[in-house]
């Protein structure tokens, strides 16, 4: 098993995050995670993004030119990504905010209104986590809901019970968007 | 306000939310606006006309520039 | 209708790169003004650093050139030779110009070349993310001082203006800033001063201009610029510190 | 300790060294480069340590001198401008015979370039570089574990052979995060301070040391530089180290290190199960550069093809060590910051 | 002015830059190539040209970066620990296309090394030296005549490319005294302002010129630097400059440059007296290397002897260019400052 | 029979390579006294630079390491570091400490580093031949100034112990000379200060000491020294420029 | 001479024929000797024993540390 | 023809300029002509040499490891050239201050007490103009007295006519005392 994923946005959305926490939640299952982000020019007001690997063996490239799995959360994004898509794969992208819908055919296209979802929740900052709950559905069959969300605490902290809490349940209304829309 | 002669100016597309503009006008006419530009920024806008006094500090302030600042020529009484 | 205030021409119509705020954009604003009321622009010559000014040559409609980090004053003094009858100015930052840097700049002073340089104080490594700059006040934290700089470990704040005004080629030196329409005005005063006096070759410039850095200070710009104003200048004097008043 | 740690390959290179038993560290930001300056800012001091950020890298590079010339070990680490600025110092220290490690992040070039992951320092830190004539132990590991592996024997070479070594990483590796297991905790007050370090006579029962590279008569320092030449044979001899991957004897060998190495690995393991005969050399020390392995898995190959993120420089020691005219050398590379696309190597590999 | 002047290498290489229409000198002393500076500084004014003893070579060199980026011919001389400063600026002018003329004095290394004659710094001047991919146009004369019928070719050759261009010499050379004639006098008025350069926009009708080695983006950075390659491809062609001296076919092929070669010669003199099968091929740009006319003079060739002052870097060169296993290589060298004698190469080669 | 003056055990019974007269070797044996008197030999470590100094190390029974021009408090700092109870001093001429070297010398007091640097001033590059130096003179004709130092051409003596003065992590900074008895008495006083400031832990020490150059002046010792005497303290004026009084 | 008690002992092989020793006797007790040492100088010489107040200045003057100065036990009248 | 000479003494004796001297005058003549200083640390205290050479041909090395013509000027430069000597080669050596004399039976060996004639001339300080006087002698198939006396006066100028006497007059006992000598 050998999966990949991008995560891409605005630098301020969380996406370096989000990506984190599945590598992360992969390597304390014992998986081989990399990821990979972005640097640079790209960070500075434009769009950042990740690469995310996961594997049951050992990963040879950490970086791909046709991704499996994307998370796409604002235009410039689909712009980038839509085409780069294997054939078959999953793009998810975040309704509230891109309006450039997906043409292609041959992937998959999931809608997730993520900052709607995320506002609910009680925080608009937490739409990555929508996304993480998203891709707990759409991964089930590497993690469980709790592998991620174990991983996510590990990440943030759990110093601020408040967010922390925002947090939960911006990825279960993720979980159960998903669920929905797949 | 469209009728009115310019005042203050501001080029929403180079706007980037800073607020500097807001906090320096000694008159408080300034605000940052609902609207949202190509970049995602809110821009600055004057909403109160009357209070300018065209000082230009906000235009000076600004680290964009995107601020032009005019003075009406004035009917003398 | 009067125009109180426009977008000068030598600065070219695009969004920057800065920050949302950062001081870097009303320092060129200044400098541009300031090249356009005295005509200058046509016989400029911009010496950019690496730092976060390192795009500078993209907002100044003016010849340009980008220094290797820390050499604009060696790079400004060899073009000030091939061409002396132009302006050469450089725009550094506290790391470009008093770091990595320190002996070009030092070295400009000593040797009185003829050019301006401008170094942008925000006490902070912008452009790579927030390490420690020689400026970086003491208890500060950053990526290289993650426990506050101690002077012990750490060192001391270096103040170049002070340092600059000792050397004997130095034609001027001061420390202004850009927290308020006061400051502002009184560094577009020195701008223009520091131009004058280039143009009459009175020797090496040096305008040190308190900025900010809202992004790796962690601040938003209104406070950055409530902190420059309380707090930097506790460290960083403003002043005049060497002003040639005559010129042979 | 052998958790496996999710970890950036800067901040792996930061760990790893600190648990090889350095407690020294100078250095001056550079992206892609500075998360190594930042974490070991953070970690020294939790051990005793000492961080320093230096004015510049001349200066960063002359304290790492400094305190290496004194017997312990110490680290800089840069990416290729900054590297170029130590290039006076570390052909003293080769000369001076002083050894320490230094990171070199390699970003696109020449000149300011970008801050992308590249290869084009090859030449500058396998040949070039300073002045006269020396060599550096170069490590180019192509995994984050491979990293943390490679750092304490970066430093026992280092010390055993009283040379600089440099690991040769690119912005990609430095970059990016994978779990690594750290196993080993060396404790530095348990590294004997060498017998020829300059830290007071006290230390060596008064003998006086010296450590200089001046040595005025043109005699002795020819004789000083064939003393180099023959360590230089002996690391070549006993330290080359490399990786093969694929069939025993390719018609294809494909020869490329660091993250084109690893980049290229996805594309091998593709053909590979098509049934295609070839194979991956991946050197792991680019100096001493593994000629004779080469050699041998070149005995049958009809292609050889290099691949870097470069405009061309491995190629040259490919060349030299083959060193025949009857097979065909392709390169194919990446200058400026350009990282390969496992696709493209596949589909090149599978075209050519 | 064809009048024949005895004068020490050093101030001809001043003289010759004079000449040549370089009214601008930046430098900083350092024995053995201290003597240009000192020329510059006291013959400069007599000519309206500046002299400016920089602070250090890093400062020299980038002083000359902006005043060949102004539009001027330039200089700066240094020896090999001072050149070794200077990588990461001549890198950023490669990167910027800034044509400038260097000065090499090498001496012995590595580090402080001695202050002899050498040729140790061969590959930083070829291959290595800065980081990035990119070259230098690299001059390796062997008299001091050459010195000054090079210079001017060397400063259009750097305006034509836009690319700075090394003078390798060595303390030898540099030391000596022997006649030159100086023929031409450039008017350094008469060389046009180039359109590129940073020179105030009202110079070049008011566009506005920038000069910069940045491009943030990888794959713009990656065309420039093909960009560069491709520039690199046509000096190659048009550039490539060596000597030739003895038979036609030689069975031994000796390959040295500068002042190797010259001591060399006083032996192939007598050997080919005594009707040896041999020659002497002489790259006089060692960057572009003479590849073919070496591969041609090697053809019929038993042994390639490859004599240097190094302990062996052109060698590769000269494999490479051969590039054939069925031949006899051998290296003979001096590092260190050691310089050969006339008896010696004589015996060696008749020995061999 | 009491000893009025022996030849210090640290300094070793060679004859040193310095020209007669020079008062490098004065220096030398000044240092040398001090670390004798004080029984730090043991634990010394001397940093040689480039310069005429270079082989000092064949002259003080220490352990020694020879820099990279310019760079010896960067060498000293990171010897220092590495071993906190040895006495680290750096020795340099005025090209290597003041002009390759002035970013390193000046990090050492802005950092506070706790090390000693001997600063040889004789407004020149002795080991070179003879050319300009940053404390040359105005008016003194150099291989490299052949014309006279013009401050307007070749820029204004660097004034080291001045700017050093100013910097936050100096202990102490001041500048004595050789020319008589007196002088080399208030020299080894210092130098036994500064050693003494350094054990403490106080931080950056300096010292410059004008000295001569004899054979790239053109005179004899005897009126080198007069020189040094009657010209070069009218540009370096002696005395101690800063003194941190408490140590903590 | 050689019966009387050392005063100022000079190694002539270590000088340099500098002369800062012969300058800065206060009472001019030194000079320069004819004799050569091996690397061609003439080295100095006390000739005035009686007048050297054996106050150390030409040791601690000279740069090659070739002179020692010694005080006699002196006998108290 | 090609000749070369080694001349060797202390830094003081004026040696590199007794080289240059005959340099120039070759090059005067239309010959081609080098001149090679040893330098660097061998300069201070210790002996100073140069090497020449003078041909009608191009000069290939103008460093010559066994020289045919040496002008030894004191004991160590004595001591480094003899046994360097071409056989045949012909050994010039300042009597008035070396007395190691050269054992070598296979080359020529003129003493000339040369300090001795310089005093005499007006000033030990013309040592060298001695030598050159010699060398006008030993190398009379190649130049004339007028020749070389030409030369040093380009090199040495005319500004001081008294020393330029002292200096001819120095040239003219040496020449005088090699013709007696060989
Ligand atoms: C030789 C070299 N070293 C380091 C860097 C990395 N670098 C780029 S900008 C910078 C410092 C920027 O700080 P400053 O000069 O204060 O400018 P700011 O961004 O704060 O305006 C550094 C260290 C480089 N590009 N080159
Ligand atoms: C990088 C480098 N540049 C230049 C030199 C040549 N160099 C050696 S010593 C020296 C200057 C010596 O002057 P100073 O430091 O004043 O010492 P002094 O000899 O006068 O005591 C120079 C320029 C060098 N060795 N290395
Ligand atoms: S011009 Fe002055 S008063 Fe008007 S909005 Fe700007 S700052 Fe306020
Ligand atoms: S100062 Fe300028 S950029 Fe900032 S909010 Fe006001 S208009 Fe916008
Ligand atoms: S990083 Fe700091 S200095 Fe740089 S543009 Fe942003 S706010 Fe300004
Ligand atoms: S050259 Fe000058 S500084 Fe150097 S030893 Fe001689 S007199 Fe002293
Ligand atoms: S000890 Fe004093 S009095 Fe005696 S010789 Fe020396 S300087 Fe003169
Ligand atoms: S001071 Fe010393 S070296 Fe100089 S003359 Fe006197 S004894 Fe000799
Ligand atoms: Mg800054
Ligand atoms: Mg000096």
């Amino acid at each position: 098993m050998t999966k990949d994923l991008v995560v891409a946005g605005f630098g301020g959305q969380g996406v370096m995050l989000l990506g984190q926490i599945i590598a992360l939640a992969a390597t304390e299952k014992g998986l081989n995670a990399t990821w990979l982000p972005s640097y640079g020019p790209e960070q500075r007001g434009g769009t950042a993004n990740c690469t995310v690997v996961v594997s049951d063996e050992e990963i040879a490239s950490p970086l791909t030119d046709k991704p499996q799995f994307a998370v796409i959360m604002n235009n410039p994004s689909m712009a980038k990504f839509e085409p780069k898509m294997a054939a078959g794969g999953t793009l998810i992208y975040n309704s509230t905010l891109v309006t450039q819908v997906p043409a292609r055919q041959d992937i998959k296209v999931v809608a997730i209104p993520a900052n709607e979802l995320a506002e609910q929740a009680g925080s608009a900052r937490s739409a990555n986590m929508v996304m993480l709950g998203v891709m707990a559905w759409v991964w089930r069959d590497v993690f469980t809901q709790e592998d991620l969300l174990t991983a996510m605490v590990h990440k943030v902290g759990d110093k601020r019970p408040q967010l922390l809490e925002i947090n939960k349940k911006a990825f279960a209304l993720g979980y159960e968007a998903a669920q929905k829309a797949i | 306000m469209s009728d009115r002669p310019n005042k203050v100016v501001i080029d929403e597309e180079l706007c980037k939310q800073c607020e500097l503009c807001v906090v320096v006008c000694p008159v408080h006419a300034l605000r940052i606006s609902d609207r949202i530009n190509t970049k995602g920024f809110h821009p600055a806008e004057l909403y109160e006309y009357d209070k300018c006094i065209m000082c230009g500090f906000c235009a000076m302030t600004c680290p964009e520039r995107a601020i032009a600042v005019y003075r009406p020529e004035v009917q003398k009484a | 209708m009067k125009v109180v205030y426009e977008r000068p021409k030598t600065l070219e119509k695009v969004t920057n790169h800065y920050c949302p705020g950062c001081h870097h954009g009303i320092l060129h604003a200044l400098i541009a003004e300031v090249l356009d009321e005295m005509g200058l622009a046509e016989k400029a010559v911009g010496v950019a650093p690496v730092g976060c000014a390192v795009l500078a040559y993209n907002y100044l409609d003016i010849d340009w050139i980008e220094a290797p980090h820390g050499r604009a004053v060696a790079i400004a003094t060899g073009i000030k030779l091939a061409h002396p009858d132009v302006l050469v100015f450089t725009y550094q930052g506290d790391g470009d110009a008093a770091a990595i840097g320190l002996a070009e700049t030092m070295y400009g002073a000593i040797r009185g070349v003829n050019v301006t340089t401008f170094l942008y104080n925000n006490a902070i490594y912008g452009m790579t993310g927030g390490q420690m700059a020689p400026t970086t006040l003491l208890g500060m934290k950053t990526t290289t001082s993650p426990y506050g700089r101690d002077a012990k470990r750490e060192g001391y704040p270096l103040k170049m203006a002070e340092t600059i005004a000792l050397q004997g080629g130095t034609a001027f030196s001061a420390r202004t800033a850009l927290f308020n329409p006061k400051m502002i005005m009184e560094t577009k005063k020195r701008i223009r001063q520091v131009f004058e006096l280039q143009m009459k070759g009175a020797g090496f410039t040096f305008l040190e201009v308190v900025g900010t850095c809202p992004t790796n200070w962690g601040m938003s710009p209104v406070d950055a610029t409530k902190f420059a104003e309380t707090e930097m200048v506790k460290t960083f004097p403003l002043g005049v510190y060497k002003e040639l008043k005559e010129v042979e | 300790m052998s958790e496996r740690i999710l970890m950036k390959g800067n901040e792996a290179v930061g760990e790893a060294a600190v648990r090889a038993g350095c407690r020294l560290y100078f250095g001056y930001p550079i992206t892609p480069a500075s998360e190594i300056a930042e974490y070991m800012a953070y970690r020294l001091p939790q051990v005793g340590g000492t961080f320093v950020q230096a004015e510049s890298e001349v200066s960063a590079v002359n304290m790492v001198y400094g305190a290496a010339a004194a017997g312990k070990y110490a680290m800089t680490a840069s990416s290729s401008p900054g590297f170029s600025l130590m290039q006076e110092a570390i052909s003293y220290m080769a000369g001076a015979e002083v050894p320490a490690v230094l990171v070199n992040v390699v970003r696109g070039g020449p000149g300011l370039g970008d801050i992308q992951p590249a290869q084009s320092d090859y030449f500058q830190m396998t040949k070039g570089g300073g002045h006269g004539d020396y060599r550096l132990l170069v490590f180019a590991p192509y995994t984050i574990q491979e990293v943390v592996n490679l750092m304490p024997t970066a430093y026992e070479l280092a010390f055993k052979y009283r040379n600089p070594v440099v690991l040769a990483l690119d912005g990609l590796i430095g970059q990016m995060m994978e779990a690594v297991e750290f196993t080993d905790f060396r404790n530095p007050d348990e590294i004997p301070i060498p017998e020829w370090a300059v830290s007071g006579k006290f230390r060596h029962g008064g003998k006086k040391n010296i450590n200089t590279s001046l040595d005025l008569i043109p005699e002795k320092l020819e004789a000083h530089n064939w003393k180099l030449q023959k360590k230089y044979s002996e690391i070549e001899e006993k330290e080359t180290r490399f990786s093969y991957f694929g069939v025993d004897n390719p018609e294809t060998l494909v020869v490329a290190y660091g993250t084109v190495a690893r980049v290229a690995m996805s594309a091998l393991k593709k053909l590979l199960n098509a049934g295609r005969s070839i194979g991956i050399l991946r050197p792991i020390t680019l100096w001493p550069f593994p000629k004779q392995a080469l050699a041998e898995k070149a005995r049958h190959a009809k292609r050889i093809v290099v691949l870097e993120m470069s405009s061309g420089q491995m190629i040259e020691d490919v060349k030299l060590s083959v060193f025949d005219p009857n097979k065909q050398y392709e390169f194919y590379g990446h200058p400026g910051g350009v990282t390969f696309t496992p696709t493209e190597i596949e589909e090149y590999l599978v075209r050519g």
